[in-house]
């Protein structure tokens, strides 16, 4: 297990230096000045300037440059939102968390539906079902997201007015903000009716993450289907039928599992996928996230706050991977262990 | 690690069970949610403080509620009304305005600010000194920026402010402005509070200067509580508010700067109220939705270069101006929310007068002036249209377009013209156009607002005058005007006015354009006013049958 | 002896020919083929068979469809505000989003899979380097990657394509790399190795025509992505210029008119729709073929 | 009594429109406490024959038998449940490539524990844990592994080929069966471990009085353990009877090529001589004369070949030829 534990934090750590290698650049690559695109200080004063300059070392060689905005990073400065004049890391500690919230929430979605039906399309093989369900994906992966999140508004907020269209919660309820994670905030709040606020914000959060789930769950439903078509086909499955286990033990106790490992294994690639589609969905509704931060940072050519927000989503997204690594590393013997015993 | 695995797929059906029982659930009945209204506001403010901005969306969302002033409109007829001022005087000449001051005006108290008296004379005076007094730290933190008392030539105009007691306040003039009052009603002369300010100013942190107009305080009817940058702003109720019982206890504003979001919003009733809406015929056709509008006092108009031939000739500007339909570009362009400009007056300002000379759609009469012309023959000539929408102009590219089709009648060619805004203003501004189709919206009530500004031959200087179009005659009648206090002796002046205006035809007047608003069945009282911006002190809520 | 031949008179295609035989057994693969091959057509010669002009404003402004009560027949899917026809446009606006999905697709492919073959013929740390580079780009979700292009060389067509041609290469690089090691292990590539083949003669007379089946279902897979991913900047407003037809912008203008005007909406997204589940039909189908080759 | 009597059983696979026959009305008996061995080349369908007779067959697959009896009960009247009820009660089956018959991802202990008859515990859930791993254990120690306290916890892949064959011998025997088929346990294994295996099965056999189904394709190895062969080619039954008899005198042409094609040390085979062997190979499914199915390559083979042969029997030696040897001894 530390080997692989090693091995995985080895690849963050190449995985963030080359992140930040690729943000340092855009600062050469954007419009305008570097000093300007790193610091984000619009019209510094001379004093200012000359401050920022020594921060980040723009006399020296390009090596000392980008060391001096790796050290700058580690202190948690990203440099000051452009167009806000804020601080980009107090920025995106306020929107992240929605946007965690939303994304996780959707994974989770798209797994609990999507897994499922997939180990139903595979035991039902070649069933009208199976057909059926294999349908529902092609269609639900190809849907284009923006004009699914229209359809449900019109469809659930509009015509038979079930849920909201925006927001995360009705903004009559004050929560604080504490962690950024609405939900979080909502328990630990001590001034409004939870209970409500709670199921105000479970309400929120239904269509957009059904919106973000969806593409994400068509693949995960092929991705069941085919695992739990290999599970059955091999011989330790056949075994088991030779034991004389009922078919529903059989998937319970040796389909589901072995088809699992290997979903989870591919689950963090989708994961990449989940964020791009959240992004978007975010300003369709109206969601307080980093992905309608940062496209909003592209309109207005926040070229500091599209530096933080792609170091951001793309930690979030590493991580995510890192973490199914582990599931996975867990819930298979064969990752973890070396040969022993015989 | 079995264990992780039996937890999973116990937890999924647990889970679908939970997300089940609470989705389907709106959260329509929670006390909550009856409390407050939800605005949905087309962008966010610029600032806290209406004196430092002049836009409307600003304006919609501080003046009205955080803020009082000396004075107001009264909403129906327009008049002045006592404010923060029980009631004022004014001198014979004009020079010498005297405020009684109301005595039980409390400040807002807040996280930030807890007042210890009421509002009294100093109050008032440093409001004002704030934009007057070069040496004051408020007017260095912004480094002087009052745009719109500067247009009003405020620091020239007074002389000073005097404390006469506690709760009488002089303002000396330096000359008679019939203005000036009208000028303390619009909602950028907003009383702040003095305590307030010099709790800023014992702060060590230079940085808390610009907390005066970033964390507001004043008498209003709510008070700040919370601002998220492009999202939201949410005002609570101001519990001691001099005026009257405010019945909603929280008041927030939604920024949705998309129009279908915004739309969208009132259909699903996420929002209570939301400004500019579009398919006023969706809203309509709807029985638990409203939809109000207001005349707005504005003007759209077509202005003809009276410096560039062929519109250095009246008779020309007025056979063009015999050939627009109208009729036309009010069914095609504005819908049903605008009126067909009569006059550069709007009719519900007290100076309109139905005496004036109208001018009607005649493809006839414009045959005959053209052939005075000696144009019969026809000629082209450039339309620039505004490249962005406005309350007074919702399509200026569309109406271009009929306004062409109506001139090819007359044998007119026309071409249309349009660049991007910030250019387009600056080449307007230099006079490098034939003829434009722009507008005017006004700051205040008083009639001179839509005159001066747009006609006067100094207005031509700056550039605002977009017919570039000067008369000594309709000069003299508007400085004659200025300096009267008497109402209908003023009102005959415009009159005289307008129809030196219809004699020359500088600018076509097209439409006046009403503001409308869209609110949801419950709510009760009036939003909207034809000046200064939206205003929630009226308002109440009743859960009701949805 | 010649009695040993007789079980083996068995013909034995190329590996594409042979896709092409199971593929072409399957009604819906070649449904979604025909399909394809429509919007090829279309985003070849659209621009000269479109009922009316498709950028230039009209007089008839907001005619719903044909079907409904106030529909005019010639404008069959209706106008939108500004009087132009949404039949035109949706047949013109084929060449921005389909046609520029297959040149990205194109593209993508061509550098993809040199630099996926260089890749899979070094090793040491070069190899381990690409590997890891390749995990962080792939890690990046691709349309925010695109965007970010997209904001450093500015909205337009061509930039578009840069961008999106740029984020799908790692895909076929992986690809490509992990086909061609694949390959690599089995005996007979080892043959001519062992003749004296140069290792590019290897790659390109042996290993291309094997992996080729899976780098055309890549291809696919890529088009369909890249046919959102268009959609999606366009409707994002960082795509093509506004008057352009492109379905995803032609989505976000139509916003405005979603609760007057339907129709305007509900046509470009079932254009994206209809493009992508075609072409993912023809995935589908390759990939299924390919499948059903393995088994038997 | 015989435990196992199936006449006439075929079975057809069905995939890509057309039908074929993979197995050809095989007949197979096993008495009580026999030890019979299945033998044939690769593809000659032994171990779908075993499939179909434990009923794991996926739906690819139609069985068809004229007769299927097990202890007397006629299973074809059945219904699949009960009949898949009553098999896996007394059959039980190894198979070749024990790793990959192991689940992956659960430890050994849990793989034997969930074959054990779960009727034999009583007490609560903890209690029966107990009991269930105890049993486990036992059966470990039955199939000679004795370090069980490591074997339980670890998981398939940790194990060699050989350990997990005891495993699946254990899991076999958990249910005590009748009849333990065993589909080429040995394959892939080192001819030490392979005897082990053997011999575990023997000593099983002749201990618990267990009969077993011992496949393989290698005739000359089994032929030591066993005391019946059957013989099959392509699907099709060949020849069946005692090992003596099937190695002194074999009756048909496929079964003679067999011996003939193995060196032996009682065989005088001259120096540097050919080995005699079949031309040709087995023919591939899709391909299969008709007939007999040895016709193209049986150098005994005439124009009644294409005509399949009926099964002859003397004195328990059975035989399925139109040209048999038996006339040569």
């Amino acid at each position: 297990m530390l080997t692989f534990t090693l091995r995985r934090l080895n690849l963050l750590f190449f995985t963030l230096l080359m992140l930040t290698v690729v943000s340092f650049s855009l600062s050469y690559l954007f419009p305008g000045e570097v000093i300007t695109n790193l610091s984000g200080q619009k019209s510094p004063s001379a004093e200012q300037l000359e401050q920022l300059n020594s921060l980040y070392q723009m006399d020296s060689s390009v090596f000392h440059q980008y060391f001096a905005y790796l050290g700058q990073l580690f202190n948690g400065n990203f440099g000051i939102s452009m167009s806000s004049q804020v601080p980009v890391s107090s920025e995106l500690l306020t929107y992240l968390p929605s946007t965690i919230e939303l994304c996780i929430t959707a994974l989770f979605i798209a797994m609990f539906i999507g897994v499922p039906l997939g180990f139903v399309a595979a035991i039902l093989h070649n069933k009208p079902a199976d057909k059926a369900i294999l349908a529902f994906a092609m269609i639900g992966y190809s849907i284009p997201a923006f004009w699914l999140a229209l359809i449900l508004i019109l469809i659930f907020s509009i015509t038979l007015s079930w849920l909201p269209s925006s927001g995360q919660l009705n903004l009559l309820f004050e929560i604080e903000h504490v962690t950024g994670f609405k939900f979080i905030d909502i328990l630990l709040s001590d001034n409004v009716d939870k209970m409500s606020a709670f199921k105000d914000a479970v309400s929120h959060i239904i269509l957009p993450a059904m919106t973000v789930a969806l593409a994400p769950m068509t693949l995960f439903i092929r991705l069941a289907r085919t695992s739990m078509l290999d599970v059955l086909d091999s011989n330790y499955i056949k075994a088991a039928k030779a034991k004389g286990l009922s078919q529903s033990a059989i998937i319970y106790h040796h389909g589901i599992r072995n088809s699992l490992v290997n979903i989870i294994r591919q689950m963090g690639l989708y994961f990449a996928n989940l964020v791009t589609i959240a992004m978007i969905v975010e300003v369709i509704f109206d969601w307080q996230g980093a992905g309608s931060w940062l496209i909003d940072s592209i309109y207005q050519r926040d070229y500091t706050a599209i530096q933080g927000g792609l170091i951001a989503l793309a930690i979030f997204t590493f991580v995510i991977n890192i973490f199914a690594d582990f599931i996975y590393a867990a819930l298979n013997p064969l990752e973890r262990n070396r040969k022993h015993g015989a | 690690m079995k264990f992780n695995l039996r937890l999973i797929t116990k937890t999924i059906p647990l889970g679908l069970l939970f997300t089940a029982l609470m989705g389907c659930n709106p959260s329509a009945d929670d006390s909550v949610l009856t409390e407050g209204i939800v605005y949905c506001s087309e962008g966010a403010p610029s600032s806290f403080n209406p004196q430092l901005i002049t836009d409307g969306t600003t304006i919609d969302a501080t003046s009205k509620q955080l803020y009082n002033r000396l004075i107001d409109f009264n909403n129906t007829n327009l008049q002045r009304i006592p404010a923060l001022a029980k009631s004022w005087h004014v001198t014979r000449n004009g020079k010498l305005i005297t405020f009684y001051l109301r005595r039980d005006v409390s400040f807002h108290q807040t996280e930030y600010f807890t007042p210890t008296r009421t509002m009294n004379a100093d109050d008032v005076i440093f409001s004002f000194n704030r934009i007057l007094d070069t040496q004051n730290p408020f007017y260095q933190s912004v480094d002087g920026n009052f745009p719109f008392f500067q247009s009003v030539n405020f620091h020239e105009l007074v002389d000073s402010i005097e404390k006469i007691d506690d709760y009488t306040v002089r303002f000396k003039l330096n000359r008679a402005d019939s203005t000036f009052l009208s000028n303390l009603a619009t909602p950028f002369a907003v009383i702040l509070s003095k305590q307030y300010a010099e709790q800023l100013l014992a702060d060590s942190d230079p940085q808390a200067l610009s907390q005066l107009d970033s964390l507001p305080i004043g008498t209003g009817p709510f008070k700040f509580k919370q601002y998220r940058n492009n999202s939201f702003i949410r005002y609570s109720r101001h519990d001691d508010y001099w005026r009257r019982d405010v019945e909603i206890e929280k008041l927030i504003y939604n920024i949705t700067p998309n129009n279908t979001g915004r739309l969208t919003k009132l259909l699903t009733h996420e929002c209570d109220v939301i400004s500019f809406p579009i398919a006023a015929d969706e809203i309509k056709s709807r029985p638990d939705l409203v939809l109000e509008e207001v005349t707005s006092f504005n003007v759209a108009f077509f202005a003809f270069n009276a410096q560039k031939p062929p519109f250095d000739n009246p008779s020309v500007r007025k056979a063009i101006a015999h050939a627009v339909n109208k009729e036309a570009i009010m069914t095609a362009v504005y819908g049903e929310q605008a009126e067909i400009a009569e006059s550069l007056l709007p009719k519900a300002s007290w100076a309109f007068s139905d005496e004036v000379t109208t001018f009607d759609y005649s493809v006839e009469k414009a045959k005959t002036l053209l052939a005075n012309a000696g144009l019969s023959e026809g000629f082209s000539f450039d339309i620039w249209a505004i490249p962005v929408q406005r309350d007074y102009n919702p399509n200026a590219l569309k109406m271009a377009k009929l306004i062409k089709s109506d001139l090819e009648a007359i044998g007119v060619e026309v071409n249309i013209i349009t660049w991007e805004w910030n250019t387009f203003l600056r080449k307007l501004a230099k006079g490098e156009h034939q003829s434009v189709l722009i507008g005017w919206t006004a700051d205040h009530p008083d009639p001179d607002n839509f005159f001066s500004p747009l006609l006067s031959c100094s207005a031509m200087e700056t550039g605002r005058n977009r017919a570039f179009w000067c008369n000594e005659k309709f000069d003299q009648l508007l400085a004659k005007a200025y300096i009267t206090n008497d109402i209908s002796e003023r009102k005959k002046l415009y009159l005289q006015a307008q129809n030196i205006l219809v004699e020359q035809m500088p600018l076509l007047p097209i439409a006046h354009s009403k503001r409308a608003q869209a609110k949801v069945a419950g709510i009760n009282g009036d939003i909207l006013a034809a000046f200064g911006g939206i205003n929630f002190e009226n308002v109440s809520k009743t859960v009701g049958e949805n | 002896m010649a009695r040993e031949h007789t079980y083996l008179e068995e013909e034995f295609p190329s590996p594409i020919l042979q896709l092409w035989h199971t593929f072409k057994k399957t009604p819906v693969a070649i449904i979604g083929l025909s399909c394809y091959l429509f919007l090829v057509f279309l985003a070849v010669f659209g621009q000269f068979i479109t009922p009316h002009s498709a950028v230039a404003i009209g007089d008839s402004l907001l005619i719903p469809p044909a079907w409904s009560d106030e529909g005019n027949l010639s404008y069959l899917l209706g106008t939108d505000d500004l009087g132009r026809d949404m039949l035109s446009r949706l047949i013109h606006g084929t060449s921005l989003t389909f046609g520029l999905s297959f040149l990205v697709v194109i593209m993508a492919l061509v550098i993809g899979v040199v630099i996926g073959s260089i890749s899979a013929l070094s090793r040491g740390l070069k190899a381990s380097f690409l590997t890891h580079f390749l995990d962080v780009i792939l890690s990046i979700p691709s349309l925010l990657l695109a965007i970010i292009i997209v904001a450093i060389l500015g909205p337009g067509l061509e930039n578009i394509l840069w961008a999106l041609a740029l984020v799908s290469i790692p895909q076929f690089v992986h690809v490509t790399r992990i086909a061609i090691k694949e390959e690599q292990k089995k005996g007979y590539v080892l043959i001519p190795i062992l003749d004296g083949a140069s290792e590019l003669r290897v790659l390109i007379t042996s290993i291309y025509p094997n992996i080729i089946d899976k780098i055309i279902i890549q291809a696919t897979l890529a088009q369909s992505a890249a046919i959102l991913d268009i959609a999606a900047l366009g409707f994002l407003g960082l795509g093509a210029p506004i008057p352009m037809p492109e379905w995803g912008s032609m989505l976000a203008t139509s916003l405005d008119l979603f609760y007057i005007a339907p129709w305007t909406s509900y046509f470009p997204g079932l254009a994206i729709l209809f493009s992508v589940i075609v072409t993912n039909l023809v995935g589908e189908g390759l990939r299924h073929s390919l499948k059903t080759q393995k088994e038997s | 009594m015989n435990l196992l009597d199936i006449r006439n059983l075929s079975i057809e696979l069905t995939s890509s429109g057309e039908n074929i026959l993979a197995v050809d009305r095989v007949s197979l008996t096993i008495k009580e406490g026999e030890f019979r061995g299945l033998v044939g080349e690769s593809g000659s369908g032994k171990s779908i024959l075993a499939q179909a007779i434990i009923g794991v067959l996926d739906d690819k697959w139609t069985v068809h038998a004229d007769r299927f009896h097990w202890q007397g009960i006629d299973l074809l009247r059945l219904s699949v449940e009960e009949r898949k009820q009553i098999i896996t009660r007394d059959v039980a089956m190894i198979f070749q490539e024990p790793m990959s018959c192991l689940d992956p991802t659960t430890n050994i202990g849990d793989q034997i524990e969930e074959a054990l008859d779960q009727s034999q515990f009583s007490g609560n859930f903890w209690q029966r844990a107990k009991q269930r791993r105890k049993a486990a254990i036992k059966l470990l120690h039955k199939v000679g592994i004795k370090q069980h306290e490591q074997i339980v916890k670890s998981y398939p892949h940790q194990l060699t080929t050989a350990f997990c064959q005891r495993v699946m011998i254990a899991i076999a025997l958990a249910k005590r069966p009748k009849l333990l088929i065993a589909d080429e346990p040995t394959a892939s294994m080192e001819a030490t471990n392979q005897a082990q295996i053997f011999r575990l099965l023997a000593s099983l056999n002749q201990l618990k009085n267990m009969s077993i189904l011992l496949i393989s394709h290698e005739l000359e190895k089994i032929s030591h353990w066993t005391e019946n062969l059957t013989v099959m080619y392509s699907g099709q039954f060949v020849e069946a009877g005692s090992t003596e008899q099937i190695f002194n005198t074999p009756f048909h042409p496929y079964t003679k090529a067999l011996m003939d094609s193995t060196p032996r040390a009682d065989k005088i085979i001259a120096k540097k001589a050919k080995l005699a062997t079949l031309p040709g190979t087995i023919p591939v499914l899709q391909h299969l004369p008709i007939g007999c199915r040895l016709g193209p390559r049986c150098p005994n083979a005439q124009k009644k070949c294409v005509t399949a042969p009926q099964i002859e029997s003397f004195h328990g030696h059975q035989v399925s030829c139109h040209f048999s040897h038996r006339e040569d001894y």
